[in-house]
């Protein structure tokens, strides 16, 4: 890392720094609307919210919970309306660029869960690509780690930089900007700001580290993903650890790395679109077969098929890493405190005995 | 304001078979005339007349919508508008709260020989949504 | 799919205020329509050959008919859509006409609302499925409510047809109104001479079992399978043992009874028969009069009777009659006299009714035939005639022309010149109505032949004077007053429905108009039907009528009846509710709601519970559809996925404002 | 006795002069029985019949005042005695209430505008309604016994009935039921609602003569020893007139015609200054003598019982 | 509370009887208790009841049916079972209550205002009326009446509905209790378009993750919900605005008449929209036409599911 890219914001100097980004971007920062922390774009007057893990991650700036793919109108022949023409228009996004700014490390990072599926080998997918290159992200540094945390398990931290571009560190009553990539080195830039100085790094580092401590030590859990592969058949153990589930989706709704989505046509007359849109395995209608038949009939099959998934399906497919960052809002969002933390370490000692 | 006059708004009518859509019938054959916003959709019995689709109507850009069955008592299934009038009269209350003005939305009894009573159910109506004018819209 | 539309001129009924042929072009953009077209009578059977031709030549699946009310003619074009090879519920009507074209004055906004309504039928048809009627065993059996001529007609004609009738009449005896008249017009041939007879064959035919004094308790079931529940009215009387003898009669010292029959003219005995020609022929005790009863002791009666049928505990008792059809003959009641106070009805004696008129000229009357005052019992020599109590008057709620009234007032006229010779009647009247065969002819000669004056203008005021009644009024053609001295005011009252007759509407699911008539499936095409299948009207519960109307609506009604009955079996309408056994979670709040029991819980394979409709028993109501929260009971051809595309077919605007974003 | 009964009184023009008799007395019948009449304060006349021949709004703004000013009392009740100040009030009445624009047009007129909130009665409907037949009874002291009355109420009071919405129009009631159970023999009096021929009296003499007559004629062939109404102008076209009438049509009635409340107060055993039966044309001497002398019979007749 | 004790007691000596007893027990953090299904003496030691105890845990009797089960319930969870109870959801004879004295509850988001990132809380502790939170920075002592939910402060329960067995403190007082509802009339106070504009402002957060719905003990449904089908298609996959607003509308009007105000709706929706109101609209409603208050009566049946052929409470309009 170059020494010179290390930047210093000071607070005052945040906002001034995103009205002028808004200049030329969307940016999208944290702010509070009812009692949750939403990224919604900034406008003039925007009070940023960045004391509190924003209530749902930064996911639906690449992967929008209504995806148009396309949209399709029938022209008839008027002498002979039994004839008619399909038009299609691609609604691809465009290539504007979005600034998503305050988000924490493990928001960002949970888009590297995403790139395998949507981004690289054979089948790519158009719209994720264009979002995903076409947004920035600037990432504020945890201070305090709550109850709920738990990036340290899956590979993150506080001041963990993947899927960032630019990575915020508090210190000195201000930040501390370390861009990681081009991308982030530009939307520095436009502040305009000083060199941070070598205290400030260091106080930065510090802040960093401490808050690292503070996190509960993490597991091992490199059996883990075979472990609930065993315990696949193992109903009593899902029911056991699904019974106070409600089956909502408020848990893979608000998960950074959850990527599962459904595609349909809406219709109105003789237009319609094809939209994609958020999935949730929770749900029992989660891939029900036009059949009639339903792989995950209850909601012991669709805990085990989350979990699992995280923590062991995906890990076998990509390079052992785990579809989780650790930020925890499954846990502190669920309605009947269904903790996944507990239901890993039960697997992974469940399998042990 | 009078509804004949100016734009037409959107008013939705839920009829009843036996009793309101005979109303309407027997207005239209008296050439009872009437304003030209509404549209008539046939239902069996108000019975099932779900105040959803009301919701529904209102939500999707209708100005008004009104619901007409056979008197009580007169059901043609005995029962049908005693369950409906429960039913609409609470979904009509909740109107306000959702910030949709009430008169947006009624329900009546008109049999299927007050051809006279119908003329003046639309008339009326169609005047009251005109006086509230175009309903809230989520435009973007 | 592939739609067809096919959008109705009705001459310049609807092609009047509607550009049809727009509406059709404007259907051609409609989805899945592939072939719209304009007609000029879809109805006529070139208009139906053009529909069976478009359906076999461009394979349509489905059709709608944008026309008049589904009401009138869908009927009509099921048929037609299934001789063209179609299943009968692949089709939709619009209805421009009742509802467009016919009651808006701007042909834009007609074409326009017209239009629209073709969208909404084309995105029901959509969701439309084929369905299939089941059949159904019918009970080949006929309840006629009422005891009238036209009941009695009905009844015999069913009979004579071969089939079982059970009659109810809610009097102990039959007859009806007919049975107190003493002539009837224009031919002034005795009313008992002409109707005794049929009465008579009522009670000697084989097939009719006969309920008089009996009431309809309830009514369960549909078409070809009613279940219906008699309310045999206590008599304290054992109409088995009973032979009609009157001894009872002659001997009961309770003299002031009310006598119905003789409309209270004079009172009757607490134990009677009302009149000699009665059938049946069977006492019947009054316990409001009966010293019995008030007192605890008398039982001359019981004593008297030589077949010891007389019982004074005798309890109401229900009978159980499973039937096919139902005629209702319920016939029609008087107005209220008392209504007009100026006439003074009620509270002077000498102002009576015209029915009461007619027991003072019946020799079978109390009178014996002579016309007596009521107050002092002397023959009246001026007797003022007032027409219209209770008809043609918005103020009293009756602004209907009874119809009847300018003929038997005309007949009384002459009946009173018959009686007494030297006697002058006087007619108030507003307009005289004779518009049927011999009719006119006949008042003609009440005021020729017979001298009866006629005024026309109404009365303002009757009061006693002296010894006689003061009629003041006016007459309109000389556009003065007139004040005439009278012995006797007969107030022509007119008909009103029967009372109780909203109440046995209610049981039998029949609809009424504003005045408790019974309301017909057409005014014109189906006189005698009601929209409630298998129940059927004759005579003046559906309107004010005279005798050769009524009698020709219960041989109508009973034509109808031979015709359903003509068949083994009935198809039922397939519109009933379904029950996605996927979705129900057996909650059975839809069993709970159901009006006719058509839904009971039943198991699926696993044991779990779910609703199942009886098809044959549901009505096709939906309410059970709305009571589902989980819309997994549906009710098939109006299903929420066919509102909701009717819904969001008129709200479309808002919808592409959707697409938009 | 019920809690107070209290209304805003309209007295009407006549009550002040012609018919003071009639004024004079429904105040001191109300005051016996307990009803506190607060005269509506600066009234005016109502229009009489003239105004509202000439000027629809301008004949209801002459009501619309009175009734604003009893709106401005507190007072949700106006009762009047006379049946055409009650007609004018009760007509302006409704008329605003059927068509706001009209009472807008009328409230231009009023320095306070009129709310049209207060209910307008006749007396008697307030007698009747409000405190109920038992409740006269009760404060009967010399009953009105052998004295046979045809009640004749006028063709107003009652009519038309959408408006005036009280009684059988044809045949109101509510007189007969007061002065019965004042111990008067009610006759059967067809004519109840008869005109007298009204304010014709002045242009038409002649009509009066003829409607008046045949009135006093049925009650004469009724046997009725007296006539009562509830209309001044009624009043005064059989009493005043009675004389000019046996001129015009040869004939001999005596027949005197009280207020009602004249023979309430006669029962309740007030005074005469509370009566003024003494303004009366045919004197009411013969026929109180003669439910005297049937009191004192029926008196000796009770005695001889009671020794018996 | 002092009945703890006891109660565990009981429930060890009834546990033989039954296949599972639900109650609460601490969750992952001092803030957060969560939904207990015990089967064991042990799982019996874990049990907890405090005002963080907030969940309605009537709304897992439904799925049980069939099994034998226990259910720890304050006075206001009773009311939902009697509800379930009235519509034959569950069998009385299956059901073994253990009502609870309420000791309150606490409003998360309330806290949360108060003490800041409920994340960094160390200990919560109550005594009373007192609560006492510790996290790294601060010690805070605040009042439980100001933490109370909203639903506790519009109806006061004194007693349960139905109980086999009762569990109170001596001197035990009743927390929540009956005030004017403040959202509900400051909602009232805006104009229509500011109400439009509200629900179009709140509803826009919401996720459609469906807590609110899944949640509720009242949503019988369960999997079959027509928020989720095609067939009937009321709502499209769409996620705008007008869905959002649909679907709640859905479920106001399928609870109407049955909703038991538990709050649980609300207390769940993670993007903390206002859901609550519109019930108890309704409910108010309902109370004015009907004099009904869902759940309080085991025998009454539900008001949209019968009828009177004269409505007293209902004025229909004259044309």
């Amino acid at each position: 890392m170059v020494m010179g890219d290390l930047k210093f914001c000071p607070k005052e100097g945040l906002s001034r720094w995103v009205e002028e980004l808004s200049r030329e971007h969307t940016v999208l920062v944290p702010q509070q609307a009812g009692d949750a922390v939403e990224f919604l774009p900034f406008a003039e007057g925007s009070e940023l919210s960045l004391d509190r893990q924003p209530t749902a991650p930064p996911k639906k700036s690449v992967f929008p919970q209504t995806e148009t793919l396309m949209r399709f109108e029938y022209q008839k022949d008027p002498e002979h309306p039994d004839r008619q023409t399909l038009q299609i228009k691609e609604t691809l996004p465009g290539k504007e660029k979005t600034v998503i700014l305050g988000c924490r490390p493990c928001g960002a990072r949970g888009f590297s869960v995403f790139d395998p599926v949507f981004g690289q080998g054979e089948y790519l997918d158009p719209y994720y690509q264009a979002r995903r290159e076409h947004t920035v992200f600037v990432s504020l540094a945890c201070r305090h780690p709550e109850n709920t945390c738990f990036c340290n398990w899956v590979g993150g931290g506080p001041a963990d930089s993947a899927g960032s571009d630019v990575l915020m560190l508090p210190a000195g009553g201000g930040y501390v900007l370390r861009p990681v990539t081009d991308q982030g080195r530009q939307i520095v830039e436009v502040g305009g700001f000083e060199d941070a100085s070598p205290e400030q790094q260091t106080e930065a580092d510090r802040l960093a580290e401490e808050a690292a401590e503070n996190l509960s030590p993490a597991p091992e859990l490199e059996e883990v993903p075979d472990k609930l592969f065993e315990l696949f058949e193992n109903l009593d153990f899902w029911e056991l650890m699904a019974a106070k589930c409600i089956s909502c989706g408020a848990c893979t709704y608000l998960c950074p790395t959850c990527y599962c989505f459904n595609i349909s046509d809406e219709y109105s007359g003789l237009q319609g679109k094809r939209i994609r849109t958020w999935d949730n395995c929770m749900s029992n209608l989660f891939t029900h077969e036009a059949s009639g038949h339903n792989p995950r009939p209850t909601k012991a099959q669709r805990l085990r098929n989350r979990v699992g998934h995280k923590f062991s399906y995906y890990p076998k497919l990509h390079e052992q890493v785990f579809a989780c960052c650790g930020c925890g809002r499954c846990i502190k969002s669920c309605p009947m405190s269904v903790d996944i933390r507990e239901i890993v370490l039960s697997a992974k000692e469940y399998a042990d005995e | 304001m009078s509804a004949g006059n100016g734009r037409e708004l959107r008013i939705v009518g839920f009829l009843c078979n036996w009793c309101s859509y005979g109303g309407a019938d027997t207005a239209g054959v008296s050439r009872l005339g009437q304003p030209t916003d509404l549209r008539i959709i046939r239902l069996p019995c108000t019975g099932r007349m779900d105040p959803l689709f009301m919701f529904k109507a209102l939500l999707s850009g209708a100005d008004g919508v009104l619901v007409s069955g056979c008197h009580p008592r007169d059901c043609h299934y005995s029962e049908g508008n005693f369950y409906a009038r429960r039913r609409l009269e609470l979904a009509k209350r909740l109107l306000p709260t959702l910030g949709f003005d009430s008169g947006r939305f009624e329900y009546t009894w008109v049999s299927a020989s007050e051809g006279k009573r119908w003329q003046q159910v639309v008339t009326a109506f169609t005047e009251q949504i005109h006086t509230l004018g175009p309903g809230p819209k989520f435009s973007h | 799919m592939k739609i067809g539309v096919f959008v109705c001129h009705c001459g310049s009924n609807i092609a009047g205020t509607v550009d049809v042929a727009g509406v059709a072009q404007a259907a051609k953009n409609f989805p899945e329509v592939a072939f719209a077209t304009d007609l000029l009578y879809s109805c006529s059977e070139p208009g139906q050959e053009a529909i069976v031709q478009a359906v076999q030549e461009h394979d349509l699946d489905g059709v709608v008919v944008a026309a008049c009310t589904p009401r009138m003619h869908e009927p009509t074009f099921r048929r037609a859509v299934e001789r063209a090879g179609l299943n009968r519920y692949m089709f939709e009507m619009a209805n421009i006409r009742e509802h467009c074209s016919w009651v808006g004055k701007d042909k834009d906004a007609n074409t326009r609302k017209a239009s629209d309504l073709v969208l909404q039928a084309v995105e029901k048809l959509r969701f439309d499925r084929p369905l299939q009627a089941k059949s159904f065993d019918i009970n080949k059996r006929v309840l006629v409510v009422g005891g009238g001529v036209a009941g009695i007609q009905a009844a015999l004609d069913c009979a004579d047809g071969g089939l079982e009738v059970v009659l109810l009449e809610k009097t102990s005896t039959i007859g009806g109104k007919m049975a107190k008249l003493d002539k009837t017009f224009p031919t002034v041939d005795c009313s008992s001479c002409i109707l005794g007879p049929k009465m008579v064959d009522v009670s000697m035919h084989p097939n009719i079992t006969l309920y008089a004094y009996a009431e309809l308790e309830s009514v369960e079931g549909y078409v070809g399978n009613f279940e219906v529940s008699v309310k045999k009215k206590a008599t304290y009387v054992d109409w088995d043992k009973c032979t009609g003898c009157g001894l009872c009669m002659e001997k009961c010292p309770s003299k002031k009874a009310y006598d119905a029959f003789n409309e209270g003219i004079a009172p009757t005995r607490a134990i009677n028969i009302p009149f000699p020609q009665a059938i049946p022929k069977r006492a019947v005790i009054d316990p409001t009069y009966c010293r019995q009863f008030i007192k605890g002791k008398c039982g001359v009666c019981a004593k008297v009777c030589p077949t010891e049928a007389i019982d004074y505990e005798m309890q109401d008792s229900f009978v159980q009659e499973k039937v096919g059809a139902v005629i209702t003959a319920t016939g029609y009641d008087l107005f209220d006299y008392r209504k007009y106070g100026e006439y003074g009805g009620g509270r002077y004696p000498d102002v009576i009714t015209s029915m009461q008129y007619e027991r003072l000229l019946n020799a079978s009357g109390p009178t014996g035939g002579h016309i007596q005052r009521p107050s002092d019992g002397r023959e009246p020599k001026k007797v003022v005639f007032i027409q219209c109590v209770g008809s043609r008057d918005k103020s009293v709620d009756r602004p209907y022309c009874s119809g009847f009234c300018c003929m038997y007032t005309a007949k009384q006229t002459i009946l009173t010149k018959d009686h007494i010779p030297d006697s002058q009647s006087y007619v108030f009247y507003m307009d005289i109505r004779a518009p049927g065969k011999m009719y006119d002819e006949f008042t003609r000669r009440a005021m020729e032949e017979y001298g009866a004056q006629y005024i026309r203008g109404r009365v303002s005021q009757v009061y006693p004077y002296k010894d006689s009644l003061i009629v003041r009024g006016v007459d309109t053609l000389l556009g003065s007053q007139v004040e005439i001295e009278a012995d006797l005011v007969v107030l022509a009252v007119g008909a009103e429905a029967s009372r109780g007759a909203s109440e046995l509407a209610e049981k039998l699911r029949i609809s009424y108009d504003a005045y408790g008539f019974y309301m017909e499936s057409h005014p014109k095409l189906r006189p005698v039907e009601t929209n409630t299948a298998g129940v059927y009207l004759a005579g003046a519960c559906q309107g004010s009528k005279d005798i050769p109307a009524s009698v020709g609506q219960g041989s109508a009604a009973a034509a109808k009846v031979l015709a359903l009955f003509s068949k083994d079996q009935l198809e039922s309408d397939p519109q009933v509710a379904l029950v996605s056994q996927a979705r129900c979670v057996g909650c059975g709040k839809c069993v709970q709601t159901c009006p006719f029991g058509a839904i009971q819980l039943a198991e699926d394979r696993a044991g779990n519970p779910k609703a199942e409709v009886i098809e044959t028993v549901c009505q096709g109501c939906g309410l059970c559809t709305v009571t589902c929260p989980q819309s997994a009971i549906q009710l098939q051809h109006f299903t929420d996925n066919q509102i909701l595309a009717e819904v969001n077919a008129l709200c479309q605007q808002a919808m592409e404002e959707s697409f938009e974003s | 006795m019920s809690p107070e009964l209290s209304y805003a009184y309209y007295p009407g023009c006549s009550g002040l002069s012609t018919s003071k008799d009639y004024e004079i007395s429904t105040r001191a019948v109300c005051r016996a029985l307990g009803i506190k009449l607060q005269e509506i304060p600066d009234w005016s006349c109502c229009g009489s019949t003239p105004a509202h021949t000439v000027d629809h709004v301008f004949s209801a703004a002459l009501s619309a005042r009175n009734l604003s000013l009893a709106e401005q009392m507190g007072s949700d009740t106006v009762i009047t005695p006379c049946p055409s100040c009650l007609t004018n009030l009760k007509v302006a009445a409704h008329r605003m209430e059927q068509e706001p624009a009209f009472q807008q047009e009328v409230n231009r007129h009023l320095q306070e505008p009129c709310v049209n909130t207060v209910q307008v009665k006749s007396v008697l409907q307030a007698l009747i309604q409000d405190l109920g037949p038992e409740a006269i009874a009760k404060q009967v002291e010399k009953p009105l016994s052998g004295l046979k009355i045809a009640p004749y109420y006028g063709c107003i009071m009652n009519r038309p009935p959408e408006v005036m919405d009280f009684d059988d129009p044809e045949n109101p009631v509510a007189m007969d039921e007061i002065l019965r159970g004042l111990g008067a023999e009610v006759l059967p009096y067809p004519l109840k609602v008869e005109c007298c021929g009204a304010s014709y009296g002045v242009a038409r003499k002649d009509v009066v003569m003829q409607l008046s007559g045949k009135l006093l004629d049925l009650a004469d062939s009724l046997g009725a020893d007296a006539i009562a109404t509830a209309c001044p102008l009624c009043q005064m076209n059989l009493d005043l007139r009675q004389d000019q009438i046996n001129a015009a049509l040869k004939r001999s009635f005596r027949l005197p015609v009280f207020y009602y409340t004249q023979l309430m107060g006669l029962a309740f055993g007030l005074e005469e200054k509370d009566l003024l039966l003494n303004k009366l044309n045919v004197p009411a001497g013969p026929a109180l003598a003669k439910m005297q002398q049937a009191a004192e019979a029926a008196a000796e007749q009770d005695a001889q019982t009671k020794e018996q | 509370m002092k009945y703890v004790a006891e109660l565990k007691a009981k429930i060890r000596e009834k546990l033989p009887e039954l296949d599972v007893v639900i109650g609460w027990k601490q969750g992952f953090d001092p803030v957060h208790a969560s939904p207990a299904f015990m089967t064991t003496p042990e799982e019996i030691e874990q049990l907890v009841v405090n005002p963080l105890c907030v969940q309605n845990l009537a709304t897992y009797l439904p799925g049980l049916k069939g099994k034998k089960v226990g259910i720890v319930a304050r006075e206001c969870d009773t009311r939902s079972i009697g509800e379930l109870l009235q519509e034959s959801l569950i069998e009385r004879e299956e059901l073994t209550v253990f009502s609870v004295k309420c000791p309150g509850a606490v409003d998360l988001v309330k806290l949360r205002q108060q003490v800041g990132d409920l994340g960094r809380v160390r200990s919560i502790s109550f005594d009373g009326p007192r609560v006492t939170v510790e996290t790294p920075d601060e010690s805070s002592s605040l009042d439980l009446g100001e933490l109370l939910p909203g639903k506790c402060r519009v109806m006061a329960y004194d007693e349960p509905v139905l109980a086999d067995f009762r569990f109170v403190d001596p001197d035990q007082d009743t927390v929540c209790r009956e005030e004017a509802d403040t959202d509900l009339v400051a909602l009232e106070q805006m104009d229509l378009d500011e109400r439009f504009a509200y629900w179009r402002g709140h509803l826009d957060r919401c996720i459609r993750c469906y807590a609110c719905r899944n949640v509720c003990p009242m949503c019988v449904c369960q999997d079959q919900c027509i928020a989720d089908t095609r067939d009937p298609h009321w709502l499209s996959a769409e996620t705008d605005v007008r869905q959002k607003w649909m679907f709640q509308l859905i479920h106001a009007m399928h609870l109407a008449g049955r909703c038991t105000e538990c709050g649980e709706c609300e207390r769940a929706c993670p993007m903390d929209i206002p859901i609550l109101t519109i019930r108890r609209k309704l409910n108010r409603e309902i109370h004015e036409l009907f004099g009904y208050t869902s759940g309080m009566d085991v025998d009454a049946v539900p008001p949209l599911l019968t009828f009177q052929p004269e409505e007293k409470s209902i004025t229909e309009r004259e044309w």
